[in-house]
């Protein structure tokens, strides 16, 4: 929940014509909020239990207590969309903060220091690159078998040389201005000018990039699920609701599928325009209160 | 005397997302046929968008008021093929070549481009012509320059390409905006000098906008002096410098230190350099100007004939008596 | 003055800077006396900026000592603190007013930034040196409260000689700090530079490509082209009797009353 | 011109090199070793314990091992599977074809629908502009095997217009057949490539040089083909590539949705079963091509600016 709510703090933090969202992008981060409230609260709420098969029910219309009715199994598909909602937020989550912090630490590292370390960090970026997350999944599924986590792991490492190259090349540019210069000059240490100021004025690019990451790694989440290497059954997870609920959609009950597959293009369309709005909006940032008396905040 | 190009009471609003705001209020400036006329003013001051509006090259939904005369015609009105007749031969020189150069074309796509376009010339004798007036700007081997790419060439020789560029189009008016503000200064005067050379010869008018009053005076016949989006003074150049009419061109005069001696301190203009926006009611210098009055905050000066110039200030005459008594 | 040194505070001795195979500075040796003003002039690509940024190290020099402060500093620092010690010997203030400064960060904290490096002042002590500062480069509070963007291209660059003076150094280098504002802002800059001059005994090293800026501020000037030094002296004689071709070239290079554009013969085809 | 070239065949070669690398080393990286991976958990009859590790020469050392699989890779041996006791390479090549025609035929809707919607969108403001940034915002974010499930339930199961499995037989019911799986792979590409095209060229527009042209009485029309579109069409070159690039991995998604035999389908399969030769053939295949695909993209958009060209720098 961290990054998502750190975008949307990023975000509202914006006033006046600094980094304003728009109305695109609060409705984008009011999707979004909607929806990281139900996947907390909402599976407490649903009183069915999202793994009870009953084959008597199997593709039920909606009915009492069961507002969106039932899946292929007999199942109630509200409750397993919610419980669906939380790996399928949760796992995005983890693999943007993993690949986040590494890719951001190795560019602003590299563009730092330079030289041949900068060489070196970009021979294997590149290298990286080679592997596309969903193989890298593939992959790291064929060898240690099925499982979140280890598909998690595999798309986090994948996504690092993108967001390390991104990170990088904007902090080079960064690193050559004035401001940064003038501080090295100062005397001030390497790192104290990295994170009291290259990073904050990164912060726009890094918020931007952290939300449409969130929404390629949905996405690429759900893929690995649909393989049926994610996600293992009876739990449940939008992207094995779309794959399970294929055979339902050839025999006219498309419910399931359509319901999942909604739910993640929504998300997606969200984090899209909220990610495309904080690139856009310019760098919030806040006055000195030199006027009041407090102690100084320059930190 | 109807000049080549008449602007008179020309007035430019931007449209903003808050509120529309004023660049140009009421300029009127004239040039006579092949006579340069320099036009300088510090950031804000609107003497670009002056420029740009002769041609229209304004951003869009920019309102214009007031009447510009090309050759007797108003160019408000033209449209289409009539339009980019008169950009055609009007055309523009650019602070920055490099950025005003296509990066992924040779100079020989530039140069002729115009020409082979507008469908009056074909590639050859284009080519030819091209290679004609990059001997005449002073660049050697026009044939292996043509084939090059911008980023090849230094600054110096990107400018004296777009130079060329605008010859080839044979124009009757040349407008030049701070054509030579990227360049170094030794650049600067070879590149002045073809220019000015070069429009002697051809008996080019030309509208030229500088920020450096000296080498507006250098090159032009007359000199505008434009702040806040209005013009301040119009005067034959040789008198700009020792006996301006307007307080600003004083001050800017005496605030530019001088290459003959060190002053112990600089005359300073206070306050910033505001744009037509931000200016304030009466005369747009009134908040800087040291010889300001009741009557300057309220009454807003209009641009009058005096000695051999035009000037917008109401202490105009009385000021000049006492400098001269 | 504290004490009246005589030997120079600033001395370089037979710099040099490679690019690859480009020679950017070759054997460039100059000395700055305490509260003294030396310009280095010369177009692009003479090498004097990267002169400057190899002094302040930001480059590091290919050969050749740099001396201030009677310390070496050719080689780059060791420590932090004996980066923050050079922080407090030589300081510099950039050409772009607009990335100066941390658009993030209001001039009151930035210049407080630099005090907390450098001095052991407490917090009260450091606003009132703000202030003292603020007031020396014709700032109000109101400017050092408010946010960079709000602040036009003049008073950026006085932010950013406070900041530098901030760290008390014996030595400012100016590299084109004025060249990016307008005459009248360039004026007010030039004027505050002369007063801090004055009331705190810094010594400048001004490098700028206009003359006549050159003129007002600096007592000696060195002229440099492609990478060395082609004259030196002091600024009156410079200026007023050129020795070598190529500071006479410039100085009829430079626009006055009176002066035409003249084509040189043999370029004409 | 040749010193970048020569600069990028290193860099393919070294960048395969690793990559294949990591391929061969997710054998050891597995739990147990080597040789259960190889037989996925399954006992084994002594003799085809023996062929397995005469193959693999499971004996020798690491690296010795790895170069062995290398040079097997290089000569089109790519191991043997456990589940059909079949050379991986055959069972490769049989569904290769499969996995291109798709792809091919993904990547010629995207380029063309792509750029030419983005194009329009870029030149026409208004209506069809917005049209298409709504249109494109909605489309990008359906990922190919949410496509493939709406694009089965309405065109296969209640238009019946088009085929919702299997591959067909012969070479026109075979493109039948390959429609829908080809539309579900190229919908997000399409759009995102359209939303690139419209913000580049409308970019370039703004651009000084475009201000040049238009102010020397050139036609508006010629000023955007040869300014705006010369100039953006490196940047679109090069996301094009990458969005072709990206769909060699995503092509597994449609051939599983769509039940065609194709290699991304049978490398799923062979996740799911643990016949780890042929997951460890399919991704060196598979990394192979998009490295390529990827480094011809770069190359292809150098030649677009001549600035890398001539070795100026860019």
């Amino acid at each position: 929940m961290t990054v998502v709510s750190a975008t949307l703090r990023a975000g509202r933090g914006g006033r006046g014509e600094r980094g304003r969202l728009g109305a695109l992008g609060m409705a984008a981060a009011g999707v979004i909020v909607l929806a990281v409230v139900l996947a907390a609260v909402g599976p407490i709420l649903t009183t069915a239990d999202p793994n009870a098969s009953d084959i008597t029910h199997a593709y039920g219309a909606p009915a009492a207590g069961h507002p969106l009715g039932f899946d292929g199994q007999g199942r109630d598909l509200l409750s397993r969309l919610l419980t669906g909602a939380r790996t399928s937020l949760l796992g995005p989550l983890w693999i943007v903060t993993l690949s986040m912090a590494a890719g951001i630490a190795v560019a602003i590292t590299a563009a730092w220091v330079g030289g041949w370390l900068d060489s070196v960090v970009s021979a294997v970026l590149e290298v990286m690159f080679a592997f596309p997350g969903v193989l890298l999944a593939m992959l790291v599924a064929a060898v240690f078998g099925p499982g979140l986590n280890a598909a998690v792991l595999a798309l986090a490492v994948a996504y690092i040389p993108y967001i390390a190259r991104l990170v990088r090349s904007a902090a080079l540019a960064e690193r050559r201005k004035p401001y940064i210069q003038a501080l090295e000059v100062q005397g001030a240490s390497a790192l104290s000018i990295c994170v009291r100021h290259l990073v904050p004025n990164l912060l726009p690019i890094i918020a931007a990039q952290a939300t449409l990451f969130f929404s390629y790694a949905m996405v690429d989440l759900a893929i690995v699920s649909f393989f049926g290497l994610g996600v293992q059954p009876p739990d449940a997870d939008w992207g094995t609701m779309v794959g399970g609920g294929q055979s339902g959609v050839l025999q006219g009950y498309p419910a399931e599928s359509l319901l999942a597959g909604g739910c993640i293009v929504v998300l997606v369309v969200a984090f899209n325009l909220l990610g495309e709005r904080l690139s856009e909006g310019r760098p919030t940032s806040r006055p000195w209160p030199w006027r009041r008396t407090r102690a100084v905040g320059a930190a | 005397m109807s000049g080549i190009l008449e602007i008179s009471r020309l007035t430019v609003t931007l449209p903003t997302p808050d509120r529309p705001k004023p660049v140009l209020s009421d300029v009127s400036l004239s040039i006579a046929e092949g006579q340069a006329v320099g036009l300088v003013g510090e950031s804000g001051s609107g003497k670009s968008m002056t420029a740009r509006s002769i041609v229209r090259l304004l951003p869009p939904g920019a309102r214009v008021e007031g009447a510009i005369r090309y050759q007797g015609t108003d160019v408000g009105g033209l449209r289409g093929a009539a339009l980019r007749e008169l950009r055609a031969g009007v055309p523009m020189i650019f602070q920055d070549p490099r950025a005003h150069i296509n990066p992924v074309r040779t100079i020989g796509d530039f140069l002729t481009e115009a020409l082979r376009i507008r469908g009056r010339v074909g590639r050859r004798q284009a080519e030819q012509r091209a290679v004609r007036v990059l001997g005449e700007v002073g660049i050697a081997d026009g044939g292996r320059r043509l084939r090059q790419y911008p980023h090849e060439l230094s600054g110096g020789l990107l400018q004296r390409v777009m130079i060329a560029a605008t010859l080839l189009a044979e124009p009757k008016l040349l407008l030049a905006d701070e054509p030579t503000t990227a360049l170094d200064v030794t650049t600067q005067a070879e590149v002045m000098a073809v220019l000015d050379e070069l429009r002697r010869e051809r008996g080019l008018a030309m509208l030229f906008i500088t920020h450096d009053l000296e080498l507006a005076a250098a090159v032009c016949d007359r000199t505008a002096v434009m702040y806040a989006g209005r013009v301040m003074e119009v005067r034959a150049s040789a008198a700009l410098h020792d006996d301006p009419l307007h307080p600003y061109t004083a001050a800017l005069t005496a605030a530019r230190p001088s290459l003959e001696r060190r002053a112990d301190r600089l005359a300073t203009i206070p306050g910033r350099p505001l744009s037509a926006f931000e200016a304030p009611d009466g005369c747009v210098f009134c908040e800087r100007c040291p010889h300001v009055r009741e009557g300057c905050r309220t009454r807003r000066p209009e641009l009058r004939p005096m000695s051999d110039g035009e000037v917008a200030c109401l202490r105009a005459e009385e000021l000049q008596a006492a400098s001269h008594g | 003055m504290a004490e009246q040194i005589k030997e120079p505070i600033l001395e370089l001795a037979g710099l040099r800077k490679t690019f690859g195979e480009a020679v950017a500075v070759d054997d460039v040796s100059l000395t700055l006396p305490p509260a003294g003003a030396v310009a280095i002039v010369g177009e692009s690509g003479s090498g004097k900026t990267t002169v400057a940024r190899m002094i302040v190290g930001l480059e590091r020099p290919t050969a050749g000592r740099i001396t201030a402060c009677g310390r070496d500093r050719s080689a780059p620092p060791r420590s932090a603190r004996e980066r923050r010690r050079r922080g407090g010997e030589v300081q510099i203030v950039f050409q772009d007013p607009y990335s100066s400064l941390d658009p993030r960060q209001s001039p009151g904290a930035a210049v407080e930034e630099i005090l907390r490096l450098h001095t052991s002042l407490s917090a009260p002590r450091r606003r009132e040196r703000v202030a003292e500062l603020a007031d020396l480069v014709g700032l109000s509070d109101r400017h050092m409260a408010a946010l960079p963007s709000a602040l036009s291209g003049g008073q950026r660059q006085r932010v950013a000689i406070a900041r530098a003076l901030a760290a008390e150094p014996r030595i400012l280098i100016l590299d084109e700090s004025v060249a990016a504002l307008d005459v009248s802002i360039q004026a007010q800059v030039l004027n505050v530079l002369a007063d801090v001059r004055e009331r705190t005994g810094v010594a400048y090293l001004f490098i700028s490509h206009d003359l006549a800026v050159v003129r007002q501020i600096a007592d000696d000037i060195v002229v440099m082209r492609h990478g060395s030094i082609v004259e030196r002296g002091p600024a009156a004689r410079v200026l007023d009797e050129p020795g070598h071709p190529y500071t006479r070239l410039l100085r009829a290079s430079v626009p006055r009353p009176g002066w035409r554009p003249t084509r040189k013969e043999q370029e004409k085809a | 011109m040749v010193a970048y070239l020569i600069r990028r065949a290193i860099m393919l070669v070294a960048t395969l090199l690793v990559s294949s690398f990591v391929v061969f080393a997710g054998l050891w990286a597995a739990p147990g070793n080597p040789l259960a991976t190889l037989s996925g958990g399954r006992s084994l009859p002594p003799e085809a314990v023996a062929v397995l590790v005469e193959r693999y020469r499971l004996d020798d050392p690491f690296f010795v091992q790895y170069a062995n699989w290398v040079a097997n890779a290089v000569r089109g041996d790519l191991g043997m599977s456990i589940t059909l006791r079949q050379d991986v390479s055959d069972l490769i090549a049989s569904r290769a074809g499969t996995t291109l025609s798709l792809i091919v035929y993904a990547a010629l809707i995207v380029l063309v629908v792509g750029v030419a919607f983005g194009l329009l969108a870029a030149l026409r403001p208004g209506f069809f502009d917005s049209m298409v940034v709504v249109g494109t915002a909605m489309v990008v974010a359906v990922p190919p095997f949410v496509a493939a499930i709406v694009l089965i339930g309405v065109f296969a199961v209640t238009l019946r217009w088009l085929p919702a499995l299997g591959n067909g037989t012969g070479f026109w019911d075979g493109i039948r057949h390959l429609t829908l799986p080809a539309f579900a792979l190229a919908a997000s590409a399409t759009a995102a490539v359209a939303r690139v095209t419209r913000t580049s060229v409308r970019e370039q527009m703004g651009r000084e040089h475009v201000q040049t042209a238009v102010s020397r009485g050139i036609p508006y029309a010629t000023v955007v083909r040869r300014h705006a579109l010369r100039n953006a069409a490196v940047p679109i070159a090069t996301l094009a590539g990458m969005t072709v690039a990206s769909m060699i991995a995503l092509s597994a998604v449609v051939e599983r949705a769509f039940g065609l035999n194709g290699l991304g389908a049978y490398l799923v399969t062979s996740a799911l079963s643990k016949d780890f030769s042929v997951v460890q053939g399919i991704a060196l295949v598979l990394v192979t091509a998009f490295v390529l695909v990827n480094t011809l993209v770069d190359v292809g958009a150098a030649m677009l600016d001549p600035r890398i060209k001539l070795g100026g720098r860019s």
